[in-house]
């Protein structure tokens, strides 16, 4: 099994929740208010009160197989609303 | 310019929390307040302020000079992002130049907000039916922000597809987004309360009206700090950013001032209408430029109207155009 | 059934703002109020509730209706999970026949406080004593629940074990759940204060009572979006479900509606006690259940109660319960 | 070492909880406020009115010794009241 | 003692909510009220009580009897750290005897707001200044506490310089955390609303004044629910520390009695400064020591602060004070 | 690439975020509010309303070939602080 880790602004949230049912993955789980720092620059939790708020952590554990599927439907999201996505191992206890 | 007007309003508890919360933010204080509880604040402002609105223009009703005003209002969200695009094109690309006009076209909530407290401490009155002007002012600006993008911007690759993306969504975030569809929904609720109801609309005093400016100086606590943390992210920036941050506001509330003259509105209003001009937006437009214009630079159009723009108006701007208000605009017999 | 209550109803704030919540659901608005926000507003409904309840219940005191109507009330909390398991058991499996019913048979705070907010604006008035009918009513149902689980579910293997757990932990989960603790403990904190302490009583005013109305209707803004929500759930649960969930509260009122005549209630508490027997468990019930009866489905229970009861008990059955009440209670002279 | 993430319901954490301490973890975090999809169907925020709660989300790391211990304690939770448990590797920095 | 007065506290909302939320805890209820909600109530307070200390100090204004007052109880707190120190160095380490000593020189906002709200419901004045010496008497211990470990810590490797870190972060640390910043800069507000914006002065009034009773009553049902959390702490630090966290209150209070008496305070006054004497922080201090000297373990000077010493103060402490300045204190003509 | 999950108190989070900044990573995610257990004992919600505060989770996505500089960085803190850091693969989706 793999486990994905993205994270992403939250007003990207909807369209990646989408993809995930799409592509077909058995669940997923979502933290949102997360803080940080990447190319887009810092993302504080006084952004929240604005529009464009923080963002959100969003892991998947799923077959290897899906990934492919997850790589073509969630690379065009992260391109163009920022946020990065990065797979590690993972098997059930 | 007299100094009362602006002592008044800086002396005042909303400005001087304000003022609290900038300088905490100077100082390296760790005051904050936590997400999402500066949420739980705007939600309430919002609420407050349509249902009240609402229940003002159940008592005031729809007449031409209503109807004249909602209108100019509406007119001047379209005209200032064209304006402001033909300005800030000089010097910025046509993303940047488009998301940052439609901010300035469109309004803040809690500048109207302030600038309500402030007359009511004054004992000037204002009109229920501005708030209708508000809550219609958010979207147009929207729209023309992404026409000019749509309009003006490169076609290579697949960028334009990247841009503004379909209609459907633009339209729906313009029109449907949380803030827009709580103001009108709230003005509609206070109308029909008003109207049908007046026992509940009295239940509602002490929530929406006694406890709304201490709220409200709580919430402009938060919003002193949101803006001196994003304050910083201006050196990036750059001059010519910060001088159309400072000057926009004035300029359009010039240009409101004189609308207001020739509408014929009593000052309270008029100060709104000011308000409603040099405000720009924090919320409702960086939400729709950030999904449908990508290539626009977040931080560039969120600091300038949320840490110049939005603390000169409260601090500076508000006593500022009641100064003019007094000097152009005649007091009601 | 007079229009004029209905529409008094349906154009309260509170009702409105939940439908406005249901209406942002349905156009697909980011509208939302984060968690956990709409626990604040929950936890201030119940202990306002509760503390109002107990001021009034020691100003009227104990006597022999006060036990009677709470005691018919508690006897209701125990045979509509019965009559509701009978019905329900058609269609349903043990588990979530015995889960349902047991919702059915407590309490929707929520739902009461609307009802009294109702009452209040019709200036009609009603006895702190049904507060604590209400807190009284949310633990026996969850206890007949779980007898129904252990009595009829089928034994193979585990599945007994894990049915119902120790019984321990069933009644602290009924009688110690957060919401009947808070409940029965303001009640008891309001009767002291209004005993022992009538200036810290009174000093309370403004925040259990002054705000009440306001904040009851920017957390039905909440629930509005929370039982669309859940509305879209029930698809899945098939059209029986959809009408046990909107016959059973008129049946279970109109129960309620003779047992209050035969209690000689006043008005005001006969709107009240139907309202009790009508409304459904979203909270104490499904934490219990999924805790002692994790075999039935959360989201046919929670749906079902949420997703239509309780909608339709604050926008419909509210209005006509009164006017049923009108018709069949008298008037007290 | 090993890392286990564990997602399960809020109503399940006290006992997660009581039986990390029994296998004798040298320590834990928790997150709360966790929504998500799986076997059960949707978690949404709304559901944290209801007495049900959202999901919280279980970091630990520990020596894979602990493993078949926490499996033991751990699988007849999750089978009752949901949630997924998964092992990845770790390492302290 | 007169029982009349425990009773009047014990059986007021504040402290009865309180009470219940340590009840909910032994009965291992799941009520809570979860972050960041408590962060709300905390900065409420904080923000209200330096409002109206500041109001009231404008209309009272600076005299010698003010001055001679807050420098009394600056003294005390540079004094208390010193003896407690003295005390707990028998049985503790440097590290953890300073901390301690730091936190009972310090104070607890809450628990003088509850005392003030006891006075208020026994309608008895009190000075706005006291506000100020609250304020003041946070960072002075804290100083103390980071003294006491730099003169007599051992030098053994790099521990010196884990210990206390710059003075420059330490002095920031003590003079614009949170609290005193928010405390400070809310007085300095009060102050200025009262003397130049009379009518944004008013208008605070349902927020920071109406609403106040029901809010503290509100934050007790979770401070006791966090004190009785932490009470279970205090099983691993032992009797010596138990007894330390219940008798210096009173010893301290009494020693507050004695220059209440000779500074001439009045009652009110007196007893606002035996309970600012009395307390002990469990929030200014702690977030400072765990910051400048963490070989001392939080767990100690936390829980002995807010698992005994606060709810001491607040069941017992505040009547047992009162009844004292009853006999000692002359009621002014 | 390697995944670091640190999870310290929340009053040491400003001095990770220079540490992470001077370490020149290229980004990273916070979370706040966690709670735990772990040698300095249980770290409850309850303990937000002192001034100590909770626990907070940070993530970095980074090269291996930073994790010399951020051991170097961090261990300090962890070790007066308090805190744990683990290190696990991770590749980009
Ligand atoms: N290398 C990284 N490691 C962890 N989180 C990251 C990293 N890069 C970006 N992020 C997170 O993803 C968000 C969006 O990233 P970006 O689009 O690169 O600005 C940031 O605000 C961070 O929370
Ligand atoms: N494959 C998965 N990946 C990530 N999170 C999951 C996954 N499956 C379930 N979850 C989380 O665990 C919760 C309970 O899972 P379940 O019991 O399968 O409904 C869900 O609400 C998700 O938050
Ligand atoms: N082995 C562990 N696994 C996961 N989290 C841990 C572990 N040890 C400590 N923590 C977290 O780190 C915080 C501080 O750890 P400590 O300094 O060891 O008390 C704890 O409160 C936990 O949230
Ligand atoms: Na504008
Ligand atoms: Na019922
Ligand atoms: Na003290």
């Amino acid at each position: 099994m793999k486990r994905l880790d993205l994270i992403i602004p939250e007003l990207e949230l909807e369209r990646v929740r989408k993809a995930l049912r799409e592509a077909g993955v058995p669940g997923y789980s979502v933290m949102r208010h997360v803080t940080g720092y990447g190319a887009a620059g810092v993302v504080s939790e006084g952004l929240e009160v604005s529009g464009t708020g923080a963002n959100a952590h969003v892991i998947v554990f799923c077959e290897p197989a899906l990934l492919g599927t997850l790589r073509r439907l969630l690379r065009p999201l992260l391109s163009t609303y920022g946020g990065v996505a990065f797979v590690g191992d993972a098997e059930p206890l | 310019m007299q100094s009362s007007v602006v002592l008044q309003n800086l002396l005042s508890p909303p400005v001087l929390f304000f003022v609290l919360g900038i300088g905490a933010v100077l100082v390296r204080s760790d005051l904050e307040v936590p997400a999402p509880l500066p949420k739980l604040f705007s939600l309430y402002l919002l609420l407050s302020i349509g249902f009240k609105g609402g229940v003002e223009l159940q008592h005031s009703g729809l007449n031409q000079q209503v109807l004249l005003t909602i209108g100019s209002a509406v007119l001047m969200s379209l005209l200032v992002p064209l304006s402001s695009y033909w300005i800030l094109r000089r010097k910025l690309d046509v993303y940047n130049a488009a998301a940052i006009a439609a901010a300035y076209g469109s309004i803040s909530a809690v500048t109207f907000i302030t600038a309500e407290s402030f007359l009511e401490t004054s004992h000037l009155h204002f009109d229920g039916f501005m708030v209708a002007a508000l809550a219609l002012m958010e979207s147009p600006a929207i729209i023309v922000g992404l026409l000019l993008v749509r309009a003006l911007a490169p076609r290579n690759g697949d960028s334009a597809e990247k841009t503004v993306g379909g209609w459907g969504a633009v339209l729906h975030e313009a029109f449907l987004n949380s803030s827009v569809l709580l103001l009108l929904g709230s003005l509609l609720i206070g109308l029909l309360s008003a109207a049908f109801s007046p026992s509940g609309m009295a239940k509602m005093e002490p929530f929406t009206g006694g406890l709304f400016y201490g709220a409200l100086s709580f919430f402009l606590l938060d919003m002193g700090i949101v803006a001196a943390q994003r304050l910083q992210d201006l050196r990036r920036a750059g001059a010519f950013l910060v001088g159309f941050a400072l000057l926009a506001p004035v300029a359009h509330a010039l240009v409101g001032l004189g609308i207001s003259r020739l509408l014929g509105l009593p000052q309270g209003d008029a100060l709104l209408f000011m308000v409603l001009c040099a405000s720009a937006s924090y919320i409702a437009v960086p939400a729709a430029m950030r999904m449908s214009v990508p290539q626009a630079n977040p931080s560039l159009y969120i600091s300038s109207a949320l840490g110049l723009t939005f603390p000169f108006n409260i601090v500076i701007g508000i006593p500022l155009y009641m100064a003019l208000v007094q000097r152009v605009i005649p007091v009601l017999p």
